[in-house]
């Protein structure tokens, strides 16, 4: 295989994390904002690869396995919330649910 | 055998967990079998380690069992242990076995009261904290012991928590005795800090190897000893919490005076003599502390109308012998005439108590009269306690222990005959004031109606504590009765030795004047009639020569008008201030947090972006 | 191999643009998948097979079908494409651009400046992952086990105080 | 950066393949209903060609001029996308099945197994989106079956394949038919091969797992509003679906090529034709079960079998030397 583009791997992470990051920031809708952050962590994880390739080893794709893991956890969690949010006040408008407020 | 040690302060500490944990579900005679089994559980292997200790000394004559290891830091390390030498195997007899037959009393004494379980609870809890102070091999838990012995006497004090006057008694004797407590702390401190250790008798090793005789240190660590022994053993000038501390139950009483609790100054004091024997000036102190305290209670006991208080001022004033004999350098009598003592209280404390429990809790000696006839029981009990108390001689415990004493500030040089003098003037009252009692209650018209029998647990305590009262004197006989030593002898690898009196003088003027004492006392009281009238004198001296009087107005009134005065002053502004400024940056801040998600994330991407900009840019 | 990296990369980039703009659901969630197998591909070419395997089975085979399942179950419809294209205006896009925009320029020069070239190129395949895995990253793995677990239960309960609630 | 030689064999090589699997899925149709046919005692399709071969070109050539129609209410992005979705996923997975060592497409991936996965993984999406994008509360019903049912057994089917893994050691196609040279893996792992089939059944969304389209029940569930060739994409993809499952348990459970005699390419036909034809059986012989029962034996039976199956293939592995 010839060389891996490891400058540009990160590249790319750091670029889908903005994305992530920008899409979390503008959407309100928080299956949205949900699928912002998974496109962060899938950022984070491509950031992970790319080290393991810079130093050939498979630590980066444990990590990026952990962070598999994690994700899945996160959205199984967090779509429960946005399914029981719905039922409750009939609306996924992450502002509507601010009744914390200080 | 002696690998059982740790169960003798550990048994009655879970008796009272037990009763603790199982209040409300355990029925009244298994609480009263745990209270009492506890305790005499503990006995039996106190005496059985005890003869065992007798019959076959441990090398060094000392058994040390350590429990664990409590903090090791950077070089400094605190053990749990125990240390079982003779001083402490006498203390821990007269604890586990005077406190057993208090137990056994206080079974049928407290029936029928609410709280039964609590009360057994407690007495265990205190008993444990007693066990714990003497048999500690090193300061922390001698300390722990100390302040577990001031809550259970907080605790029991206060027992009838619905009269608020029981309440005030039991905060009094917890804030006194807490001047002392203090006291003794900052000279643990003093004392752990300058000679780096917390093991008694390795401190003890090193104040002699470290300090000179007379050296300021030393001096002031003996001193706030001292200060702590004064505390808990109601001493002057921090005694005024013992008479008050009559509003618990008899039994509580008795276990107070007689074998806890007052004995842990003394306690304290022999077991740290060798800093003492440093500071000469501060073992002077005691032996002043001592003799004063002696005179004062004394004094006061003649001017009292309740039994309990009589009791209670006799306590103080035994104590003050106690003292005294510390003072002089006569430990092993101090020694000697705690245990003789704690045999004498005892049987007294319980044969008021069974007064009172037949004739409806009342107190006052003169609304009694003519019960010797009612309560023959009683009345023996009572009166060979009171002759040992009186020290009447020959026949009695009392009488040898407190010859002991006496021969000992005899031998003493100067300071030691003035103080010679006020044992002998306090022989002399305390015959008079013990037996103007006995003479009232006993004798005379009937004021009051008796009702009831006692069980066999009131009989057999009071069989037992009255036949030690008697022969425990037998123990140390001085030089012309025979010459026994056996206290002397078993203390002998603890305490220095006491010096030898051969002379006649002091031992004939004590039995005089004890004769005196109670000779004036039947030619006064033997028909009692009333009251005796309020005289600026016996105020005086019916208030204990004023104390709580002078303390209530240098003391807490100064303290309660600065508090009153303090309340509104400028320092709170500043403290205001800073309400203020929290309050409006709270005000402020709290915008922030409006319950939106999208806001704090981009607050964390800012944060973010700062911090990955600094790296960025450095 | 370049040529696929580069090609990958753009596709990854503009599909995830397309998903933060879009306002029906199942649109940007596409893209969103889209996205994840140009991801995939660039794990391919880094010499990851089997982290693009996985990326494909449980990221994109999986997970998004999660999100479909929701969004089917919600049936957020036409209308809830309206409200959200709505609330999509101009101006609320301008603070997250700069702030993502910010954070681009940020990691991009960290990443760039780095210094991370060098000629790389050998494959991590499959076997040495899971040797790793079970080895030296066993506790991690249990640790993601009770991670799983917890999100389990959670989802599980939250599910069923929903149809409780009916 | 390669000869082009390999560059235009690799283009004919893939462009061959597919035009056999498309052929052999429109043959397959009319075997299917040939075969139900006997099953049922009737005749099925035999008036075009010589025992009705043709009727199979006579269905493509009608599905191919209908009208392409979209109804006016669906996405129509996504409903265009969802046929494709169907066909090429189950066309992209065809592409690591070793039929012989020479023929296949790249039947060399290290990670074809897990290639073959994630692409039966993305075919969910065909079904789902369809439903989705239909906005037909029929399809709608058959896209949320079909998402729980899919993602459920793709579980028990990936799990199904550790113990084929764990023996032959690798995720190559090539290397686990290779190593089944003695002794076929259906024997050690034939609990695997059931799951893995009941798998490929659910998969496939074929009888008697068909909940998705449920016709009794659903109409025609997610594919009620399609017409025309998208009709017939997703009529494709499922055949070829059956042929890839078939494909694949031959691969991995029945010795692939192996078996003496005849030549490799025909022992490979017949294993997986035979598999063809019991699928078409099991469509003939079982009824469907209800929905809840489907995820009940999914959850509740298949998993613990599976993960029981692992733990002793691994015990047994240890225990014993590997039987490579």
């Amino acid at each position: 295989m010839a060389t891996a583009p490891l400058d540009q791997g990160l590249l790319l992470a750091a670029i889908l994390f903005a994305l992530g990051l920008a899409g979390v920031l503008v959407r309100r809708n928080l299956l949205f904002m949900l699928m912002s952050l998974e496109v962060m962590l899938n950022a984070a994880g491509i950031a992970f690869i790319v080290a393991g390739a810079r130093w050939a080893s498979p630590d980066g794709q444990i990590m990026f396995i952990l962070v598999l893991t994690f994700a899945a956890t996160e959205v199984s969690v967090g779509l429960a919330l946005i399914l029981l949010m719905h039922r409750r006040i009939t609306t996924l408008d992450a502002d509507a649910g601010d009744r914390l407020r200080g | 055998m002696r690998e059982l040690l740790w169960l003798v302060p550990t048994l009655p500490l879970l008796g009272s967990a037990i009763l603790m944990l199982g209040a409300g579900r355990l029925s009244t005679r298994v609480e009263a079998m745990i209270g009492a089994l506890s305790v005499g559980l503990a006995a039996i292997i106190a005496f059985t380690i005890a003869a065992g200790f007798l019959l076959y000394a441990p090398a060094g004559t000392v058994y040390e069992q350590t429990l664990w290891r409590w903090l090791d830091v950077g070089g400094f390390s605190a053990e749990i242990g125990l240390r079982l030498d003779a001083l402490s195997l006498v203390m821990m007899l007269v604890i586990t076995g005077v406190g057993f037959f208090i137990h056994l009393f206080a079974t049928e004494f407290m029936e029928g009261e609410e709280g039964y379980g609590r009360f057994f609870a407690h007495l265990n809890l205190f008993v444990a904290a007693m066990l714990l102070l003497v048999l500690a091999d090193d300061f922390l838990a001698l300390y722990a012991g100390w302040e577990g012995v001031g809550l259970g006497s907080y605790l029991l004090i206060g027992f009838w928590w619905r009269d608020p006057a029981n309440g005030l008694a039991a905060r009094k004797a917890f804030i006194v005795t807490r001047i002392g407590d203090t006291a003794l702390l900052i000279g643990l401190l003093l004392i752990a800090s300058r000679l780096g250790t917390l093991d008694i008798a390795g401190a003890m090793k090193n104040a002699s190897q470290t300090w000179q005789v007379g050296s300021p240190v030393a001096t002031v660590a003996a001193f706030l000893l001292l200060g702590g022994a004064v505390g808990k053993s109601a001493q002057l000038p921090l005694q005024t919490w013992l008479p008050d501390a009559m509003a618990g139950p008899t039994p509580v009483s008795a276990l107070i005076h007689a074998a806890t609790m007052v004995t842990a100054g003394v306690y304290l004091i022999a077991r740290t003599h060798a800093l003492f024997l440093i500071a000469p000036s501060a073992q002077l102190a005691v032996g002043v502390v001592g003799g004063a305290t002696l005179l004062l209670a004394g004094f006061s006991a003649l001017a009292q109308n309740d039994i309990k208080r009589i009791l209670a001022y006799s306590t103080m004033s035994q104590i003050g012998y106690m003292f005294l004999a510390l003072g002089v350098g006569a430990w092993s009598a101090a020694l000697f005439h705690l245990m003789t003592h704690a045999f004498f209280k005892a049987l007294l404390f319980l044969s008021a108590g069974a007064i009172t429990m037949r004739i409806h809790h009342e107190q006052n000696i003169f609304k009694m009269g003519g019960l010797a006839r009612r309560l023959p029981a009683a009345f023996w009990s009572f009166l060979i306690g009171s002759a040992a108390l009186a020290a009447l001689p020959l026949v009695t415990a009392g009488f040898y222990s407190k010859e002991a004493i006496l021969s000992g500030a005899w031998a003493d040089g100067t300071s030691g005959r003035v103080l010679w003098v006020a044992g002998i003037f306090g022989a002399f009252i305390t015959g008079l004031y013990i037996f103007r009692a006995v003479f009232i209650v006993f004798f005379g018209e009937e004021h009051t109606h008796v009702s009831g029998t006692y069980g066999w647990r009131v009989i057999v305590t009071l069989t037992v504590l009255s036949v030690l009262s008697v022969v425990g004197g037998l123990i140390e006989l001085p030089p012309v009765f025979g010459h026994v030593t056996l206290l002397s002898n078993l203390l002998a690898p603890v305490l220095p030795a006491t010096r030898e009196v051969t002379n006649l003088t002091p031992l004939l003027l004590a039995s005089l004047v004890a004769l005196l004492g109670i000779a004036l006392a039947a030619v006064l009281y033997w028909r009692p009639t009333r009251a005796p009238a309020e005289t600026p004198l016996w105020r005086f001296w019916h208030a204990a020569g004023g104390f709580d009087w002078l303390y209530d107005r240098l003391l807490v009134r100064p303290v309660l008008w600065a508090a009153r005065v303090g309340r509104n002053d400028v320092v709170d502004r500043v403290y205001d201030s800073i309400v203020w400024a929290t309050r409006v940056a709270h005000q402020e801040v709290r915008r922030t947090q409006n319950g939106r998600v999208r806001w704090y994330t981009a607050g964390l991407a800012i944060g973010s972006i700062c911090l990955i900009a600094i790296a960025v840019l450095r | 191999m370049n040529a696929t990296f580069e090609i990958s990369a753009i596709v990854a980039v503009l599909a995830t643009l397309m998903m933060i703009t879009r306002p029906s659901a199942v649109h940007a969630l596409l893209y969103l998948t889209v996205s994840l197998l140009a991801a995939a591909l660039v794990f391919f070419v880094l010499g990851a097979p089997f982290a693009a395997a996985l990326e494909v089975i449980i990221y994109a085979g999986a997970i998004m079908v999660l999100f479909v399942f929701v969004i089917m179950m919600l049936n957020i419809g036409e209308a809830a494409a309206a409200f959200e294209s709505t609330m999509l205006k101009p101006s609320a896009w301008i603070g997250p651009s700069v702030l993502a925009l910010l954070l681009a320029i940020e990691l991009g020069s960290l990443a760039v400046t780095g210094g991370l070239a060098r000629p790389a190129g050998s494959v991590v395949g499959a076997q040495a992952v899971g040797i790793a895995l079970v080895g030296p990253y066993m506790l991690a793995v249990e640790i993601a086990s009770f991670l799983l677990l917890a999100g389990l239960v959670a989802a599980f309960h939250l599910g069923r105080s929903v149809t409780r609630g009916d | 950066m390669s000869h082009p030689h390999t560059i235009i064999g690799g283009l004919l090589n893939i462009v061959l393949g597919l035009a056999f699997a498309l052929a052999m899925a429109a043959l397959l149709t009319w075997v299917e209903r040939r075969l139900l046919g006997f099953l049922q005692d009737r005749y099925g399709p035999n008036r075009a060609g010589p025992f009705g071969i043709l009727q199979a070109v006579a269905d493509g050539i009608k599905l191919l001029f209908k009208q392409d129609w979209i109804p006016p209410f669906a996405d129509p992005g996504v409903f265009v996308l969802a046929p494709a979705i169907s066909m090429v996923t189950v066309m992209l997975a065809l592409a690591v099945i070793p039929a012989t060592p020479v023929i296949g497409i790249i039947g060399n991936l290290n990670v074809g197994l897990l290639y073959f996965l994630a692409m039966g993984g993305l075919g969910v999406y065909s079904v789902v989106l369809a439903g989705w994008a239909s906005n037909n509360k029929f399809s709608l019903l058959g896209g949320v079956r079909a998402a729980a049912q899919m993602v459920s057994y793709e579980v028990f089917m990936g799990l199904a394949l550790v113990g084929v893994v764990m023996l032959a050691g690798s995720f190559n196609l090539t290397d686990i038919v290779h190593s089944q040279r003695h002794l076929w893996y259906v024997v050690p792992q034939f609990v695997g091969f059931i799951i893995f089939f009941l798998g490929g059944i659910a998969e496939t969304h074929r009888l008697p797992f068909d909940l998705p389209e449920g016709e009794s029940e659903l109409g025609a569930g997610f594919h009620t509003e399609y017409s025309g060739m998208k009709f017939g994409m997703f009529f494709i993809g499922e055949y070829i679906g059956i042929m890839l499952v078939s494909a694949m348990t031959t691969v991995l459970f029945l010795g692939g090529w192996y078996g003496p005699i005849l030549p490799p390419f025909l022992w490979f036909g017949i294993k997986t034709g035979l598999l063809i034809a019991f699928f078409i059986l099991l469509r003939a012989a079982l009824p469907r079960p209800r929905y809840d029962q489907l995820m009940s034996f999914g959850w509740k039976l298949l998993l613990p079998l599976t993960l029981l199956n692992i733990l002793v293939t691994g015990a047994l592995m240890l225990a014993g030397p590997a039987p490579s």
